[in-house]
């Protein structure tokens, strides 16, 4: 069962589609009512200030967390009922990076292939891609955030995702590791899949942004396309409480 | 409200009743003499906890299977209820084993059952209680109670044969004779405390509806 | 075939986790070596005590084996990506469930080597019938600990709740391991309780899985 | 005679604490339920 191809990039299935999507954490609204699709072939920037729901809306898509009400699709498949169905083509690298530290780089690489039903290739590969060439052998504790970042995205880079949906990716990249997350995320939305981005680095995200989603305090503060926003989001997005 | 103590009602008058016949009305054991009466006291705890255990199985696996929160709280009443009766049937058990038997526990298979059922839903309790977040709380509970259930004839049998290979099967609980007066206080401990349970469950069960609305609102 | 690939990569990761620490093997056949040599020097070290003393060391070091399992997963904060590569989540079940019974069997030979020389028991001449009544106590243990170790990774108090847990659930396999491993010293044969536990681990082995994605289901 | 006084005693302190807990306990969550609830911390 590897990974299905994209569908073909008709226009009519959105990538990502949520109406009135809510999650509730005891009393608290994390996300509240959003209702937003995104096409195919796009990269969707998500921003707000901390605790405006960005993560919690990027693990509803990625099925890690379940709605409380509302609903979401991932290139049709709901993310509750189909949920195997959407992990199969969604790829997530959260903020923490996730990686067995006592396990060296190639084996996280080869545990995460065996997963994803692509055992047999070769990890160098992915290392280079990363820039981690050469480092396969070394354990991950001894790497620092920003390398284990970099293999958090060579572990979801090769699974060859339709859908990327990345939570705050920048963190601790230095210039080239910023160049690596746009490559990634370009490929994959040239292969007809999209991308899902949450930041608070603007100036970063917006270079490859198609469009912009503000949260705040869990609600859907603006969506609209980058060049929309331009250079005064930052503002906007620190104004809401 | 009102049906909730017309069953309170039933429920104190049958226990006074049974109360009455256990202690005054029915005659002595020939083996026992006056403890027996503590049988009365003993059995009736033990009947409703399995009771107890059985519904909050019945509940959990409803739970998983439909997900809807009436059945989480009545696993989670059930399973309150079934461990302060099996505290009390072991308490009781106990202290009918002193006079009767000079010692505080036997290792009759029936006790052991009864203990170690007391702790597989103490730690259905503690996980749903520890759990980091509610509705995985329940989730977990219902998971252990569902084990702990089907977990439970084997334990049964395994103890009974375990330790019938040292002693034979003590004479407590059903296995005396009893003479019909004397089954007629146990049967009327049984019924009371049937409806006591019901009456308990019913309370507990509003109890934890407006808990999780109160959490919820 | 992707099952037998996740089953095998999960296994082989924890076993490499394992192996790289050795935290939890060292953990667990010490525990067990204390409690065999405690227990041999209170009730005195006849043979006929043995099987009972080495089930119970096993029960224990097992209480103490199965937090770790899923150690890894928790501190590294690696369960989120664990549980969101596809496929399903019962792969995970037994990955996790043939590394304990590996680490297990390993607990169960070096207890074996320890009884047989504390107690003086002759075990080679018993070694078919013990290899059998260690597979399936090995087993047993293994269905539901592994269920467990999934149920105390969202619970606070983990080290708290696993004896409490575990030993209730566990008792058939340790009662029945006792009786059989006396029977097998003393060459008579124990039908009873291989049908309890050939029970006992059958029914764990069907209901373990399904339960465990239920426990490891997203909030 | 006392350990039947002493068991019967138990059973009956036993219920009557938790039934009256019971009761409490239903009297402050329906009366909780009416009063504004606090935010609590978002993940």
């Amino acid at each position: 069962m590897s990974n299905p191809d994209p569908p073909a990039a008709s226009a009519d299935i959105p990538a990502i589609a949520a109406t009135a999507l809510t999650r509730r954490f005891g009393r608290a609204w994390a996300v509240r009512d959003l209702t937003f699709a995104v096409p195919p072939r796009s990269v969707l920037l998500v921003v707000g200030p901390n605790g405006s729901g960005k993560t919690t809306l990027l693990r509803l898509l990625a099925t890690a967390l379940r709605p409380t009400s509302g609903k979401a699709t991932v290139f049709g498949h709901d993310v509750v009922a189909h949920a195997e169905m959407v992990r199969a083509q969604v790829a997530f690298v959260s903020a923490t990076p996730g990686v067995y530290d006592s396990l060296t780089a190639r084996e996280n690489l080869q545990f995460a292939a065996a997963m994803c039903g692509r055992r047999f290739e070769p990890m160098t590969l992915w290392l280079e891609r990363v820039g981690l060439a050469g480092l396969g052998e070394h354990p991950v504790r001894t790497f620092s955030q920003g390398m284990k970042r970099r293999l958090a995205l060579a572990r979801a880079w090769l699974a060859v995702p339709s859908v990327l949906i990345l939570d705050e990716p920048y963190n601790g990249l230095d210039a080239e590791g910023v160049r690596l997350v746009h490559t990634m995320v370009t490929e994959t939305t040239q292969r007809g899949g999209c991308a899902v981005v949450a930041t608070q680095e603007w100036e970063r995200g917006r270079r490859i942004a198609d469009g912009v989603l503000v949260l705040s305090g869990g609600r859907l503060a603006d969506h609209a396309p980058a060049a929309h926003f331009a250079a005064h989001i930052l503002t906007m997005a620190g104004s809401h409480p | 409200m009102r049906g909730q103590t017309f069953l309170g009602a039933i429920a104190l008058g049958l226990l006074a009743a049974g109360a009455y016949v256990g202690l005054v009305a029915s005659p002595p054991d020939a083996f026992q003499g006056e403890y027996v009466r503590i049988m009365y006291a003993h059995v009736p705890n033990a009947w409703v906890a399995y009771v107890a255990f059985a519904i909050t199985c019945v509940a959990s696996a409803l739970y998983l299977a439909k997900r809807t929160p009436v059945y989480d709280y009545i696993a989670h009443s059930a399973t309150e209820l079934g461990v302060v009766f099996t505290g009390l049937a072991l308490v009781t058990g106990s202290i009918w084993g002193r006079p009767v038997w000079g010692t505080w526990w036997t290792w009759d298979a029936r006790l052991v059952t009864t203990a170690v059922l007391f702790f597989i839903y103490l730690g259905a309790l503690l996980v749903r209680g520890l759990a980091d977040d509610p509705r995985r709380g329940a989730r977990l509970a219902a998971v252990v109670s569902i084990v702990g259930f089907l977990d439970v004839p084997v334990i049964h049998y395994s103890v009974v044969w375990f330790r019938t290979l040292h002693q034979p099967a003590s004479l407590t609980r059903g296995d005396i004779k009893i003479a019909p007066p004397m089954l007629a206080a146990l049967l009327l401990g049984l019924l009371a405390f049937t409806v006591l349970f019901a009456y308990l469950l019913t309370l507990r069960i509003r109890l934890a509806r407006a808990e999780d609305a109160g959490e919820a609102a | 075939m992707t099952t037998i690939d996740r089953v095998a990569a999960v296994t082989s990761k924890e076993l490499l986790l394992e192996w790289r620490g050795r935290q939890t093997a060292t953990a667990m056949g010490m525990v067990a070596l204390l409690v065999i040599l405690f227990l041999g020097v209170v009730l005195g070290s006849e043979p006929a005590r043995a099987p009972a003393v080495l089930w119970v060391a096993m029960g224990f070091a097992t209480v103490l084996g199965i937090p770790r399992l899923t150690q890894a997963e928790v501190e590294q904060q690696a369960l989120e990506t664990l549980l969101l590569y596809p496929g399903s989540r019962e792969h995970i079940y037994w990955g996790k469930f043939l590394a304990l019974v590996v680490m297990l069997t390993a607990l169960l030979a070096f207890l074996w080597a320890l009884v047989g020389v504390l107690f003086n028991i002759p075990i080679w001449t018993h070694l078919p019938a013990l290899i059998g009544i260690g597979v399936l106590g090995v087993i047993g243990l293994a269905a539901i600990g592994t269920l467990l170790a999934g149920v105390v990774l969202h619970v606070r108090a983990r080290e708290l709740l696993m004896p409490l847990l575990l030993l209730p659930l566990a008792l058939p396999v340790v009662l029945g391991c006792v009786r059989l491993t006396e029977a097998a010293l003393a060459g008579r044969g124990e039908g009873m309780w291989l049908v309890v536990l050939g029970v006992f681990g059958l029914t764990a082995l069907l209901v373990c899985p399904i339960l465990f994605e239920v426990v490891m289901e997203e909030p | 005679m006392g350990w039947i006084a002493l068991a019967y005693g138990i059973v009956l302190i036993t219920l009557t604490t938790y039934v009256l807990v019971l009761r409490r306990r239903l009297r402050d969550a329906t009366r909780a339920r009416g009063t504004p609830t606090q935010h609590s911390s978002v993940r």
